[in-house]
């Protein structure tokens, strides 16, 4: 009887995404680069302080740790583009190019949200910049990106969609079938499994006979690791993915190796139940893409300790503003209860069946 | 006019909403190259190519959710279900995604999507393969839902569900395909959705219906005209929108409702129609609204079983002389 | 008797049960290591081991068959949801699987077995994670639907469900894990399904619920009390087996309902509360049963707009009001 | 950018049966592999027959061709193994033991059927030999095989479940998320592929982007191909795969490649549209399960012409006592219909909500 293959090292056909050095790029983007994931990283914790005072209601999760995996997959991305993800999403939206201000206002729950206050945390959509949500059930928004996919070869467009998802939602049947679509079609959809080793509490390793990369080999789909942390690496990573898709390269998977810092969500505690105190600790000295991004600057003396401060600065006025922004917007009128339910409010018949007054 | 089956209209609809939009596509199993599980897109992939009519392996969650993805930048998919009882697999995408993306997205992403195939009961295809879907579907707010029961509705409905801005469950009935009748050979019969149709006129009782019983319906007419009542047919051909007007107008007509669908009674759709009759014309009721459903069993394969399963003209005219205190 | 939480209750009920009967097992995401999503089943791990108490991927569709199949060959599989939400997922193997598995095998294979967790809306959890689900488990025959409002029921429901022969889908309130009420020690402390209870007698006008909801009639009771008039709640407790015995029994004794439910109107179980009550009271009546339910929206995010989707203690009095023609 | 595996021969690390030689076989089994399928066959052939005239209703799927999968998968196991399948399951039961009889019966509607007339041809099932079913929706089965699996590893048991499955049906979530539970869970499940190259219309080559094999790479459950057609050939691949399993060898996944002779339902062309009447008509010659056990049979001198023609005719005796037997067998009774809808009728409240009389 043949063996498959057994664990980690030696999955075979996998493409290690190589090591990008500073060099790569003009220091006007590696600043970019600093810039916006510092943004990210300010926003959310400005988040996290809205929800302990309760102007943040509902599910939240904080994408903190992972914002090179934001940066890094969207970064390199045309505006017309699309970008698809998981209820873990405020960062990507930020990547996407959402304004700061809308999504604080949507989280807010008010009127000037980008989804006018009905979606929330999960459900960030911007048609602008072509950013499709903010979805809340796991593996959901892998099939929708397969349609998009679909879209982009139907139309013959010269675009590309990205579609989250997290090392959990491999493990959702949505995911295989789209899979499979996207091969035997050659859809332009990378998938990016963030794995943050964790889905709630359950590590990855208990719900998952092989390393995650693995996954795409029933369809000859192309399986990346690239180290998520290192915002460089996946920014390289990505240029080169993104040449081949365009060029007709058809799916690829991609692993990117990352950590969350917080909690799953901020009812979740953030360490010393399923994952000890130290891990964390551990992870956060030596694996925070925001530390590892400025090590690589001031080694190369590309960025100033001075800098770095005055973009910090900048990031912390953009989220305070975008927080005053929210706080003052108001919430949505009541009307708005019974609107944008259907697109089309047909002339015959009733809708709404609740026998409410409106 | 010509007489056509309701197959030939819907592969008529297919055909004309396809050629008219390019951002019109035809997906599902057997779509393509088989014509169709029951033919209904017949010649198309001929006609369309393999983008516009395309068949996909057997996934319903991972189709329906590409249809969904599809839609939300511009296209206007149609997704056929080989038959809605296998689209319990896809159900999440079409009530999460399809139905709540225009709300939870503030607007920004409606969702014109068709999911469309035969619901109901066929002949002894026992409990797995004989489910009407329509309480599945028509309980989320933000889809639509139509069951047309003739070939001319089939046609005039489908080709509304496809130009509608927002999903539409499309209801057929397996036993519907070769039922002949006139239909316009104007390529823009539209029917709007949420209008009603009173398949026959009459004052004594009404029957309000949709979809395969329609038919039972008349029949029971017919049958019970000889004993001189005169049964009004209020065809609802969309429970939503709900032609609820139409509704009032029948009970307050002839003060006697019987409500007769394919499916199971609990939470089926007349258990709506009733609420809504109450609700809205309790002092217009001569008597208590009868419910005709399907026995609230799983559908057994026996032909005899079968048989006393599924509401038949018989129960139909029984519940008509139950409201009309005749017996 | 203690006083003890809905959390504590049904904790009680899984440990009780996997306790005395070694064929129970707890089976869904996150219910080992993590105690549960609600922490529900807390320390049960730990007492009952991995085999006993097993925490899955994310694979609702998988891990629900699985458990369907483990019932077929004499397990009694206790399987989470973490919430209804995401059954959805899993819903063509509750109904096509376990719901019709012992007709369809001729008596052959029953399946005993408990789809559990927390249904209905919490607090802002938007469009995708507010569902009422009873309504997509309810109308198929085959299997029974109970939904406890209070710690006593949630866990005499619970090992009632655990003990039964039938598939079981158990829908417990988000909100009310927290509850707090007396609960019988009792090891055998069973509620039969299909016995509603009246939460509070009153002879003016009924309010007939089920679930979280109960609670709301219980306050709008209270408040309607101050201005003379005495509310029954009739809980029902389970929908499948429907007690249509205490619905009568109310109608008869105050001629007056509402019908209160957490989740949608359009073939909402209220629906089939009105159409029962016209069909076998109808001449008990003395004003329409007036339905209070979520408004007709998917449910919005924002705080204010998602107060004014799901039904409130205002609401039901309006209601009340309306059905005894006062206002 | 990494390649993954391309098309067919070069998928790695599957084992492929060894071809199996009657000299494995005593006589006596030889025999009775001959009249089991002799039994398929003929049983299936009655029921064409019986279909034809309108004594059978509903979907039927026949099995005619695939002969050799459902006894050689079969035919190796306990009787308290267990075996699930698929709608095209009629020789599967009989291989399973149960009774010709009570399966036409079933095929009738009639009350002596397996499933007393209440599933039909899709759904036999037969708890004395643990044979699970008969399911209609493809790839329902799967999850409830695993399930099997579970409670054998739950109850410490020394079975073995195996687990039939059409080509399309690997393309559903339910295959992907059962072999992910299976490999965490190492569950005794043999999933067998009976891959006859269609699903309906469908040539699996338009819905796979991989030879099927492959698929259960991504989970390291072992893929195994063996010939179908080959009775020998399966009966000693499985008779080893069976050692495998019960050692504690975990899941495994089968490919057994063969070809339905007949349409996919009564309803479906045999051949001329989807497939060609040539390609057909060349499998029926040269793939014929039962015409290569037979010249296997002559060749070794283990079989003559006489004791087949009078296997053939014992097969015939048998299936058309089975039809006789379901010919004279009842409708079920009228009060049947609401029996078996549940199994444990509540003393309180009501079941049944359609308020008719019973
Ligand atoms: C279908 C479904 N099942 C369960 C949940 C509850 N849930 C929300 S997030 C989550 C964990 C997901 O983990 P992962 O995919 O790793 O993403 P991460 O949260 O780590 O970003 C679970 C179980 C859900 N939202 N949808
Ligand atoms: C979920 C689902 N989708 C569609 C169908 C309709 N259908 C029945 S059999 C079949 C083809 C299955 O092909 P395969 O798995 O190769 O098995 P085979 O019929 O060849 O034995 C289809 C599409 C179904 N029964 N269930
Ligand atoms: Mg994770
Ligand atoms: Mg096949």
């Amino acid at each position: 009887m043949a063996e498959t293959k057994t664990k980690d090292e030696d999955v075979a056909d996998v493409s290690k995404a190589p090591e990008a050095s500073v060099e790569d790029f003009s220091k006007e983007e590696l600043h970019r680069f600093m810039r916006e994931m510092l943004l990210y990283r300010r926003f959310e914790e400005k988040a996290e302080e809205a929800y302990a005072i309760g102007k943040i209601g509902g599910f939240c999760h904080l994408h903190i740790g992972q914002e090179a995996v934001a940066l890094g997959f969207i970064q390199p991305l045309r505006e017309d583009d699309y970008a698809i993800s998981t209820y873990r999403e405020h960062t990507q939206a930020l990547a996407k190019g959402m304004d700061a201000k809308v999504v604080m206002a949507e989280l807010y729950g008010r009127a000037d949200g980008c989804s006018q206050g009905k979606g929330g945390s999960m459900h960030l959509f911007d048609t602008e910049v072509n950013f499709l949500g903010g979805h809340g059930i796991v593996g959901a928004q892998i099939p929708l990106a397969t349609g998009v996919g679909w879209k982009i070869l139907y139309r013959e467009e010269d675009r590309v969609c990205v579609c989250f998802l997290g090392d959990a939602a491999v493990n959702q049947g949505a995911f295989h079938e789209s899979m499979n679509l996207a091969a035997i079609w050659n859809l332009p959809v990378i998938y990016v499994v963030e794995n943050n080793e964790y889905g709630m509490g359950t590590h990855i390793g208990r719900v998952s006979p092989t390393p995650l990369v693995q996954r795409s080999c029933a369809y000859d789909i192309p399986g990346h690791v690239v180290n998520g942390q290192n915002a460089l690496e996946v920014i390289s990573f990505m240029r080169g993915l993104l040449e081949e898709v365009r060029g007709g390269g058809g799916p690829q998977y991609v692993e990117a190796r990352t950590y969350r810092f917080k909690g799953h969500s901020m009812s979740d505690p953030v360490a010393g139940t399923y994952r000890s105190k130290e891990e964390l600790k551990d992870k956060q000295e030596k694996e925070d893409p925001i530390l590892l991004l400025k090590d690589q600057l001031f080694q190369a003396e590309l960025l100033t300790q001075e800098e770095l401060e005055e973009m910090d600065e900048a990031a912390r006025v953009e989220v305070e503003e975008a927080a005053e922004f929210a706080d003052a917007s108001p919430l949505p009128a009541e009307e708005e209860l019974y609107t944008q339910v259907y697109a089309e409010l047909n002339e015959h018949g009733r809708l709404f069946l609740d026998g409410r007054d409106r | 006019m010509a007489e056509i089956t309701y197959r030939e209209a819907l592969n008529q609809a297919l055909a004309e909403e396809i050629e008219r939009d390019d951002s019109v596509f035809l997906m599902g199993e057997e779509v393509a190259e088989y014509d169709g599980a029951y033919k209904v897109s017949k010649g198309l992939l001929e006609r369309f190519g393999e983008r516009r009519v395309v068949d996909t392996p057997i996934s319903e969650l991972g189709f329906a959710g590409l249809g969904v993805g599809a839609a939300m930048v511009g296209l206007r998919p149609i997704i056929e279900f080989m038959t809605f009882n296998f689209s319990f697999l896809a159900l999440d995408q079409v009530i999460n995604s399809a139905a709540k993306m225009f709300y939870m997205s503030g607007g920004q992403y409606p969702i014109p999507i068709v999911f469309r195939g035969p619901t109901g009961a066929a002949l002894q295809l026992s409990a797995q393969h004989s489910q009407a879907c329509q309480s599945w579907y028509v309980h989320a707010p933000g889809i639509k839902v139509a069951c047309p029961a003739t070939p001319a509705d089939a046609k005039g409905l489908l080709k509304a569900a496809v130009r509608d801005g927002d999903p539409v469950a499309f209801m057929e009935g397996e036993l519907l395909y070769n039922v002949k009748g006139e239909v316009p050979d104007d390529d823009d019969y539209v029917i709007p959705l949420g209008v009603a149709d009173v398949k026959r006129e009459g004052k004594d009782v009404s029957i309000i219906t949709h979809g395969a019983p329609v038919h039972l319906a008349l029949q029971a007419a017919a049958k019970l005209e000889k004993e001189g009542v005169e049964v009004e047919v209020l065809d609802l051909r969309c429970l939503r929108p709900l032609d609820v007007d139409a509704i009032l107008a029948t009970v307050k007509k002839t003060n006697r409702v019987v409500s007769l669908e394919e499916g199971w009674p609990f939470v089926g759709p007349g258990s709506q129609i009733v609420g809504l009759i109450q609700d809205e014309a309790f002092d217009y009721l001569d008597a208590p609204v009868v419910r005709v459903t399907q026995a609230d069993v799983p559908m057994p394969y026996a032909k005899n079983l079968e048989q006393l399963a599924k509401p038949d003209v018989d129960r139909v005219v029984a519940a008509c002389n139950r409201v009309l205190y005749r017996s």
